[in-house]
């Protein structure tokens, strides 16, 4: 981390040496300029937002009702859904691809941004509700009936008295979320051929060829697009690290 | 303020029967504790009364009117939970005030409703308050706050004591019998502490494996059980049991155990045939005496001065039996112990059904 | 068997102090129980003396001899946990008889070591049982057992009562009681429950907030507590206190207060003086009498019949009290009721330092 | 899934048509032959297996002795620790990859099993030590305490007492350990350049070249690859499924 924060500093020609250097002789904000410039980095962090945003947009709305009936209702199969949840988990993300791939093909999404948040939401999603079911879990089933008798019905008694309770939870899965697909690179990869969707971690990748290995340039665009990660992340830290220990939930 | 009937209401899981046919009728501004150790089914009643658990049979009436297919909101009830269940997020006041806000009630007269609560509660400095910075004294009294606001026709109580410690529970016990006087208002506790059924209840079911055992007023439960379950269950130490024989004597019957041999009065013709029987003795009803006045000879196990009184555990024969005496009691272990009892206060029960015989 | 010498012992967490000089002398064969609420300290005590946690000053001697350099196997304990502590993965068997395999006690022997101890506390039958499948009265024996089968100089018992229901409770207190009797060792048992203090200690100590409160017999510290936070931690109800004044009289003091006239025998002239007092009371010690002869004249507020007997809570003046009644006691809400009390039975205490007066 | 098990079956013919085929209605097993014996297919499964096993073992070993320490230990800075675990598994893989290519570079380990098996363990050894805690902070404290009083040592009573009892969490946490190495593709793509330590998602990857899409035996080899991870899952899941519903650990 440090060192592509200081290599991202650095001159081209500082760089490649054959002695390393840790710290920088010399200090310039060149390799910054460049990738906002010359490539189409701007673009492909668009991209990365606009796929991160819709994304954790499904996810939330879908996944919260799902979380909620898996945590709430005992229904037949439950247990062998949640199981077959994380089975899917264990399977390798490069063998899923070609047949997401295809159906993609079949139904006109390759190399749209829509089409990745779907592929990034089959992925994630499973996680997300998962995750949330065991802070609806830990919300304590008499809430709701003491909201029942005091006149709510069963969805305003969730939306009242359950939702505020696991917004802890709430925020912190979404931040996961979030920042998975903002990190994922082999769906990225395989789904995009354009610059139209691609997002950031695609582009950096191909930028090895363009330039012939510019580490300088490099570092820069890692060390921008970690950026929103860390802004999100010091935003959300403490409701995030209250959220993931949970118990906090206590009448 | 109104009646309750539970009319012949049964309870299945599946293939699991829980509730087997009960019949409750609780007069307007009673008191009625469902009393049974865990499992027994009596929290799963509480629920169908509320309306979180769907009934398999049997009707229950609210004043008269049958609530099967009214909705928990509907049936004008309130319920204090074992867990307070007291909403997190929300300030003590808005817990209180929350369901006259989702009947649509104004916010000046919501005010004054929970201002009034308040105050007969003692908790009107903790309004502002979040429940998580409450103790668990101060918990029970919004939740209790929180049911007697809305002025209901039915008071539900699950266990509400439970969760606290031995001093506060006592307290809190008080306040709900102060409470239950001061509104009038008909109320179902549930609970498996016989101490509170005992000294809160107008009217208290034992019930046991979905079945009541006994349906009475408290005095008439603690004394006459009507079976050995009952009798076991109610009052701690519990009831003492001498398996023993009955014979014809010309006072009455005599009860005749190794050790013991207490002439019953009776005038029940039909006790008077020999047979073998369970003798059931309150620890507090032996007395020590002298020894040619003793009915029951035993030597002293262990001695237990509690600081009121003394409980002594007594060998007598192959039984062990508990009496309660008084705290400056200074026998020692292996001495013998020379007891008597007040021949009025026994009970009799049948060995092989366990049921009480009266005598 | 052996003596157990506490001198001086303190602990600090950092710069808070959570135990302040504690001096305690056991005898050999002596029954030490430490008392207090939560958070006095007296599990961090406990644990000093098993070698789980460092002390931060003091002396701690077992058969005379300083224990703070050994690891807590070398010092011949054994300690029962309040969650028994039982290793899940091993039968009831290897659970007693795992000390003895740490310490290379040959199979044979240590068979024999686990069916003795097994046999005493009636557990025979369950020794190829895991600790999953047993009760919780269960569970409690054979953390006995594996206490008892290392025949160590000091028991040490952490609250090992408080995860059972009441009636299992006063069984095992019971048991514990039987087990001393016949053991003879020394123990150390830690409690917030009065009653297992009162029942079970040769010797007890009053803990509060690091502080030991009183050190002694049972019967001294339920009949002559050395303060207020004493005199209401022992016993339930709680001892009622009435605020007053103390004025000269012919026949010693007069204590006085909105209701209440009592006069109070004394040898000690310096009470005599007119002062604020508390008057600490004891329930059970009030009982009902002519208008005449009364000492206490209040209205009664709330009767609770417990089935032995009959709590009434009685307003006196501005004060609360409750008595301990007979159980057919028939007073009503609002009616008046006339008490009286043996001088003899009641304390005194400075109503500023909350210590007890001698009278 | 089922789609990929019935085109490893198709004749090459019959999967490139216009009209998609549900059911083959030819089947063959010449797409697996043709993966066994054409590529390097078995050196593939071979080296992804000695990687999985390097890391896992690596895992275990140093994991399991970190997590009681956090679990136990109550250390200054053990939460910001923790906490900082958490944080690097919110970075993208493809930031940590280039520092981790120039220092694997700089000590020789680049194209080695044991090198690619090392970054494994950085990156999955957080995760391992953060859920094993988990295990172990449910196992009471009171366990140790009574070991060590009828005689144990602390780390005898870690050994005979604490890990029978975490045992389910420790062929949980193993598993998925196993199974992450085991897909892993990006950090294989980018560590490894020849066939000798190249794992089999970056072989099946690259073929996509050679062979022109031959989706029969990609599927064929996407099929024998995901074997190990079922008849690995197969064997431990019911320890797994006690070991995740954890709570399992009582008195």
């Amino acid at each position: 981390m440090i060192w592509m924060f200081l290599t991202s500093l650095k001159y081209e020609a500082d760089i490649v040496t054959q002695t390393m250097q840790y710290l920088p002789s010399r200090v310039t904000f060149d390799n910054y300029v460049a990738i906002w410039t010359q490539s189409g980095f701007p673009r492909l962090i668009g991209n990365s937002l606009v796929v991160t945003l819709l994304t954790v947009t499904i996810c939330v709305v879908t996944g919260t009702l799902a979380a909620y009936a898996f945590s709430r209702f005992a229904f037949r199969g439950r247990d062998q859904l949640m199981l077959g949840y994380l089975v899917v988990r264990m399977f390798p993300a490069v063998m899923m691809i070609i047949p997401l791939y295809v159906v993609m093909r079949g139904v006109g999404l390759v190399d749209s941004r829509f089409g990745l948040a779907l592929a990034y939401t089959s992925f994630l999603l499973p996680l997300f509700v998962w995750m949330l079911k065991g802070f609806f879990d830990s919300a304590p089933k008499e809430l709701e009936s003491a909201a029942r008798i005091d006149g709510s019905t069963r969805l305003g008694a969730m939306v009242r008295i359950v939702m505020p309770l696991a917004r802890n939870g709430l925020v912190a899965s979404s931040v996961f979320i979030a920042i998975a697909a903002w990190n994922e690179f082999l769906f990225a990869l395989m789904l995009t051929t354009g610059q139209g969707s691609r997002t950031w971690p695609v582009g950096l990748q191909l930028m090895v060829g363009e330039f012939q290995l510019p580490w300088g340039v490099l570092a820069a665009g890692g060390i921008l697009s970690i950026i929103p990660v860390i802004v999100l992340f010091a935003i959300v830290q403490r409701t995030m690290v209250q959220g993931l220990t949970a118990g906090a939930i206590k009448g | 303020m109104a009646t309750l009937s539970i009319r012949d209401v049964r309870k299945s899981y599946g293939s699991v029967q829980v509730l087997h046919g009960v019949d409750i009728e609780l007069e307007d501004g009673g008191f009625l504790v469902l009393l049974g150790p865990s499992g027994c089914g009596k929290s799963t009643l509480l629920n169908m009364i509320a309306g979180l658990d769907d009934t398999s049979g049997g009707d229950i009436l609210i004043g008269g009117r049958s609530v099967l297919d009214l909705a928990p909101k509907d049936r004008n009830i309130a319920m204090v939970f074992q867990s307070y269940a007291l909403y997190p997020t929300m300030s003590v006041a808005r817990n209180i005030g929350f369901g006259l806000e989702m009947r649509g009630v104004g916010a000046d007269q919501r005010t004054r409703a929970v201002e009034d609560a308040a105050r007969m509660l003692q908790i009107s400095h903790l309004l502002d308050r979040r429940p998580a910075n409450l103790s668990g004294g101060q918990r029970q009294r919004v939740a209790m706050g929180r049911a007697i606001v809305r002025d209901p026709e039915l008071f539900l109580f699950d266990e509400p004591l439970s969760n606290l410690d031995a001093k506060l529970r006592v307290e809190m016990r008080t306040e709900i019998k102060r409470l239950h006087e001061r509104l009038g208002t008909s109320i179902v506790y549930v609970t498996h502490d016989q101490i509170e059924a005992m000294t809160l209840g107008t009217k208290v079911a034992v019930m046991k494996s979905g079945y009541i055992q006994q349906l009475g007023d408290p005095r008439t439960i603690y004394e006459r059980p009507a079976n050995m379950f009952v009798a076991s269950f109610i009052g701690s130490p519990a009831m003492n049991f001498l398996a023993g024989r009955l014979v014809p004597d010309s006072e009455g019957v005599l009860f005749q155990a190794s050790g013991v041999s207490i002439v019953l009065p009776t005038r029940n013709r039909q006790v008077g045939s020999e047979r073998p029987v369970m003798l059931g003795i309150r620890p507090e009803e032996l007395r020590t005496v002298a020894e040619n006045r003793a009915s029951i000879i035993g030597e002293i196990d262990v001695v237990e001065p509690t600081g009121p009184e003394t409980m002594v555990t007594v060998q007598v024969g192959e039984n062990a039996i508990i009496a309660r005496l008084p705290p400056r009691f200074a026998g020692r272990r292996k001495e013998p112990i020379f007891l008597a009892v007040d021949p009025a206060s026994v009970n009799l029960f049948d060995p092989d059904s366990e049921q009480r015989i009266d005598i």
